[in-house]
């Protein structure tokens, strides 16, 4: 599988943000989207998640589902944690398998991020490095070829940290794709790095 | 000039800035041919001199849902092609065809009064152009409380449509609801056979009428365009400015 | 020309439409010169659109 | 269809639980009937004439306003990005979210509709009928209403906004509503004609409300 | 004092310039005016009769949905907490927020009123004496909302709950309004005393209306 | 003046956040506030600033006007920027000047943190970095002895940075206080230093 993205160009509230941006991620490659404040990482993760229209080029998930865009294919982990605080750690995260259609069941998935001895409780009890963990237990519960995370390890604490980067490096070592948008090391070894800048992008 | 090259913004500002006199030319001298005719147009038999409001009063009734239809034509532009000057051109015609509504209404309710006895009688036709009166009302509301140009033109231009469906649905359903229960009958219509003498007159106002429209349709299209621009440069200059301290 | 017993009406009618008719050429104009004027402001001060750079558009 | 079925349970699930809004509506409602004898006076004749247009009026704006968080809510939290990455048409899953929206709001209103009616003096037959005409028309409220919501969220801006956008709309709905209403009361009119139009009206929005909420959604959100 | 006109002007400067809400109050005044008569039928005598009820009507609610958002915007960006912070009273400052809402919202109610009037079939004559009822009445329903608009932005809440909290103590406010209107237009009654009572409701409220949302602001807020 | 904070304790949402904490701040004197996510930093200078209730203890500015709490001597420059994107730089300003009281002008404050240029723009245009410093001209236009500063450097660049230090510095050498909470230095050369401690529990 592949992504590619061809001569990319985002304009956001009439002003430039990137453009002619070009690159290709392979099957079990990581792409770490770096720049300063305002480059337009997060703007690129949400194109490429088909929640705002391109503005120009192209994308697509070569030997992905032909019926379907890359964003469907897609999971995104934003800054927002999409979880409603009446509903609980279990019910939350089972609306969203039952949304996106099945997957690895809760328990493993809670077990996975450390929450499954909270799963009964309220998601309004929970801190906010809990929250960003539920929201992790989604990409782990439904099996999605392409991962986009923005500022993936924020509000995580060491060993939550830790253990994120071991699902990462499982859903490359299966086949997986990453992008993420980070100011910092998000604990993989040697991703493919992407530096947005003013003076146009780097593909390092 | 093709007309495909107008869809350019800066090629459409050149267009009006040569267009614009002449078109305010034209409108004035139909208004003045217009307004002598009706001068003279002759009395109706029934409603004497009150006949000559409705020189006024039917273009502008016209008009009002001519310019909905502009608006549709704008909406399919925006969404469907995304196209800038589509925006432009719904945004523009918005307050043209709020205030063409309002003249039908006030001269109708100013005619009603002599002919009628009254100001306002809830007569199915009256009360359809009312509701569009309140969706145009609708959508300047929708264009004055979105902040960001092009959000506002995209929920615009869904408004528009989905009064395009309905307007038909109003209109049937609010003569359904007048004739079942008529009001005492206050409600009689004269001078429906139209002498020459009369439509004479009457085409060529409703002629100044769309002339004016066009005129200050283009002209409203001009300053929403500039108004744009304004917009993208002062955003620009705040980030250069941030651009030179970094 | 006698307009008969209902003058006031037909009068008030020309009145409203010539007023609502001034209202939108007044807006349609005194827009037009606010949106040159702060165009020109902007202009003077160098201030330029990406399209005029990378010539016209 | 189980991905439609996990929007549906869920936003009911979440209106009933604490902090949801079911019953807000119904509240509202309850408060507006109530206070029209207060502003019309105790006339129970006048009042049992207007009965079923206070009622439909009531309902109608208690559907509206409603509404208005419907998609606020999962804007602010993310959850409407995500709804947007699903393998299902977004038309279907802004279905869902309505016809949850009316089975803990609209249908609420049905069914406290009789007891409002006593109130006003509507015999209790008659309210039988009117409490039809609403299950009937409540739905083409919801699905009109619709439209507002997704329009006033890509607006981020809540309120009146709605309703002065979807109010005219909803007129033919509030017309044949009433019109079937007072067929079954007093007659002379068949109830057939108007009430067959209402159900036509919502049925009719059903198809439309969902596509323009939709579009409106995919258009305005970035 | 400038501090408080320093309020006073920001927030009708803010309704007033694009993105505000000044007009949405009348907006939605006007429209569900127009509705009523869908709803009633053309009547020309029965609109009459009760056109003044349903001009108040009209105006409460318009009044309390447009509060929805007095606090709340200063709420989400964080001015909310420097207003607290001043010289000034908070008392103070909230009654410089609600009388610029009123001004921007509730007097275009009291100025389009007539003319929607006309279209109830409400005489030229007594119109004059129903707005004045409205202009005497209406402060009370800002004031008496503007407890709700505190209550839900310290609930995080917004929508109807307002609606539902306040609606019940604006009663009194309906009814002597409505009796005043209907005083003036029909007799028998005097106009006097429904008219002092209802200056009276607004003075009152005018004073116990910032008190009750200073204390809810600053109880309820974190 | 002196800013006395005796036996303080914090409650929020029903845990303790922090309890018995003392410390007194002179005239001229920086309090730095550091601890990990959710110690309270936030909560400190918001219960300064009588944004929350005191769960107990005492807090009295000794020296300052008698008539008025300490939160009403002090600026509070929290993660909100209190600005109306509708109104326009200067007229943001002039509003809060005109609030709080007078103070030494629009154009000096808006020439402090170098927004003088962009006086007559809307709010709305501004990017994040440019919101803050328009929040900090408030701080220089009108004076108040105490200044309470959450994570004031976020979102600057290097430049207003470097103006923001001077700034604090300017008030301290006239007399004034300054509580700020942080993450790294703030660019002031030995302010004190008050460390909250674990005590909210993590429900693990
Ligand atoms: C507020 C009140 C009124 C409104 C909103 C109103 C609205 C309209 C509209 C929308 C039309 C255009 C219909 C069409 O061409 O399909 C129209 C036409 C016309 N109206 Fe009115 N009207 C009002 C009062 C009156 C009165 C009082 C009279 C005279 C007694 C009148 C006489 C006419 C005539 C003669 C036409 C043109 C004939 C026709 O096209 O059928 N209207 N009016
Ligand atoms: N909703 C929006 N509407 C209009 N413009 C926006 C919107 N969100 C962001 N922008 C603009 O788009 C540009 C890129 O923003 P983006 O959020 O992609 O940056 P980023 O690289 O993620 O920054 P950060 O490091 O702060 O996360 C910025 O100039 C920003 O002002
Ligand atoms: N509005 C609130 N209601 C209830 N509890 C809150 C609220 N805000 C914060 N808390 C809780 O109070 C505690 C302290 O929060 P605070 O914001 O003061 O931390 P902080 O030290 O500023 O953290 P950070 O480094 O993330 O800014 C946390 O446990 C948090 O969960
Ligand atoms: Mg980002
Ligand atoms: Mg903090």
């Amino acid at each position: 599988m592949q992504l590619i993205c061809e001569n990319l160009a985002c304009v956001r509230g009439g002003r430039d943000v990137f453009a002619g941006l070009n690159f290709n991620l392979n099957s079990g490659e990581a792409l770490v989207v770096t720049g300063r404040n305002g480059a337009g990482k997060s703007s690129l993760l949400r194109m490429i998640a088909g929640l705002i229209a391109m503005t120009a080029g192209k994308l697509t998930l070569k030997g992905g589902e032909a019926d379907a865009t890359p964003g469907e294919q897609a999971h995104y982990l934003g800054h927002l944690d999409a979880l409603k605080p009446s509903l609980s750690v279990s019910e939350n995260l089972a609306f969203w398998m039952g949304y996106f259609g099945g997957g690895v069941g809760i328990e493993p998935a809670l077990d996975a991020v450390g929450l499954a001895p909270l799963a009964s409780l309220p998601a309004a009890y929970l801190s906010a490095g809990q929250r960003r963990r539920l929201s992790i237990a989604r990409l782990v519960a439904v099996p999605r070829p392409l991962w986009l995370l923005d500022e993936p390890t924020s509000a995580l604490d060491q060993q939550s940290q830790l253990r994120l980067a071991e699902l990462m490096r499982g859903h490359l070592d299966t086949g997986g794709m990453i992008v993420a948008a980070a100011h910092g090391p998000i604990g993989l070894d040697s991703p493919r790095e992407l530096k947005l800048g003013r003076r146009g992008t780097e593909l390092l | 000039m093709a007309v495909i090259d107008l869809a350019n913004p800066t090629r459409f500002i050149n267009f009006v800035n040569r267009a614009l006199p002449w078109f305010a030319a034209a409108t004035a001298i139909a208004f003045a041919f217009g307004l002598v005719l009706t001068m003279n147009a002759p009395d109706d038999y029934q409603q004497g001199a009150t006949v000559k409001i409705m020189y006024i009063h039917v273009p502008t009734a016209w008009l009002s849902m001519m310019c909905w239809g502009v608006m549709s034509v704008a909406a399919l532009g925006t969404l469907v092609w995304r196209h800038p000057l589509a925006d432009v051109a719904g945004k523009a015609a918005a307050p043209i065809g709020t205030a063409f509504t309002f003249i039908c209404l006030i001269t109708g309710s100013l005619w009603g009064r002599p002919t009628w006895g009254t100001y306002w009688v809830w007569d199915a036709r009256l009360t359809s152009m009312l509701v569009l009166f309140l969706l145009y009302l609708g959508m300047l509301a929708l264009y004055w409380t979105a902040e960001d140009p092009g959000r506002g033109s995209r929920a615009a231009a869904i408004l528009a449509l989905v009064g395009a469906i309905n307007i038909p649905i109003i209109k049937f359903s609010v003569e359904y609801w007048n004739t079942l229960h008529q009001p005492a009958s206050l409600f009689r219509k004269g001078g429906s056979a139209i002498d020459p003498s009369i439509l004479w007159p009457l085409l060529i106002m409703a002629l100044a009428f769309t002339l004016l429209f066009f005129t200050l349709h283009f002209a409203a299209m001009r300053n929403e365009i500039l108004r744009r621009r304004v917009r993208t440069m002062q955003m620009m200059q705040a980030q250069e400015l941030a651009g030179a301290q970094t | 020309m006698n307009l008969g017993p209902h003058a006031d009406f037909i009068f008030a009618s020309y009145a409203v439409t010539v007023f609502v008719i001034a209202a939108l050429v007044g807006w349609v104009v005194l827009d037009y010169a606010a949106q040159r004027r702060v165009l020109g402001d902007l202009e003077e001060r160098g201030v330029t659109r990406r399209s005029q750079r990378k010539g016209d558009a | 269809m189980s991905m439609f079925f996990a929007i549906l349970v869920r936003d009911m699930r979440l209106s009933v639980r604490v902090g949801g809004g079911a019953l807000m509506g119904a509240l509202f409602f309850l408060i507006v009937v109530v206070m029209m004898p207060f502003a019309i006076g105790p006339d129970l004749n006048l009042l049992a004439r207007i009965g079923p247009a206070i009622l439909w009026l009531g309902a109608l704006l208690a559907t509206l306003l409603a509404l208005d968080r419907l998609f606020a809510t999962d804007y602010d939290d993310g959850s409407l990005d995500l709804l947007m990455m699903g393998r299902m048409p977004l038309e279907l899953a802004v279905a869902a979210k309505a016809i949850a929206h009316w089975l803990t709001t609209g249908l609420p209103l049905v069914i406290i509709a009789p007891v409002l009616g006593l109130m006003l003096n509507v015999e209790m037959r008659a309210m039988g009928w009117v409490a039809l005409t609403l299950l009937a028309g409540t739905p083409a409220l919801t699905f009109i209403g619709l439209i507002g919501a997704a329009l006033s969220v890509t607006l981020r801006r809540g309120g009146l906004l709605l309703a002065v956008l979807v109010l005219p709309l909803t007129i033919p709905v509030l017309i044949f509503g009433v019109a079937a209403a007072n067929a079954a009361i007093v007659g002379p009119a068949p109830f057939g004609p108007p009430f067959t139009i209402l159900c036509a009206l919502s049925l009719a929005s059903f198809v439309l409300g969902p596509f323009a909420a939709a579009a409106a959604l995919r258009h305005g959100l970035e």
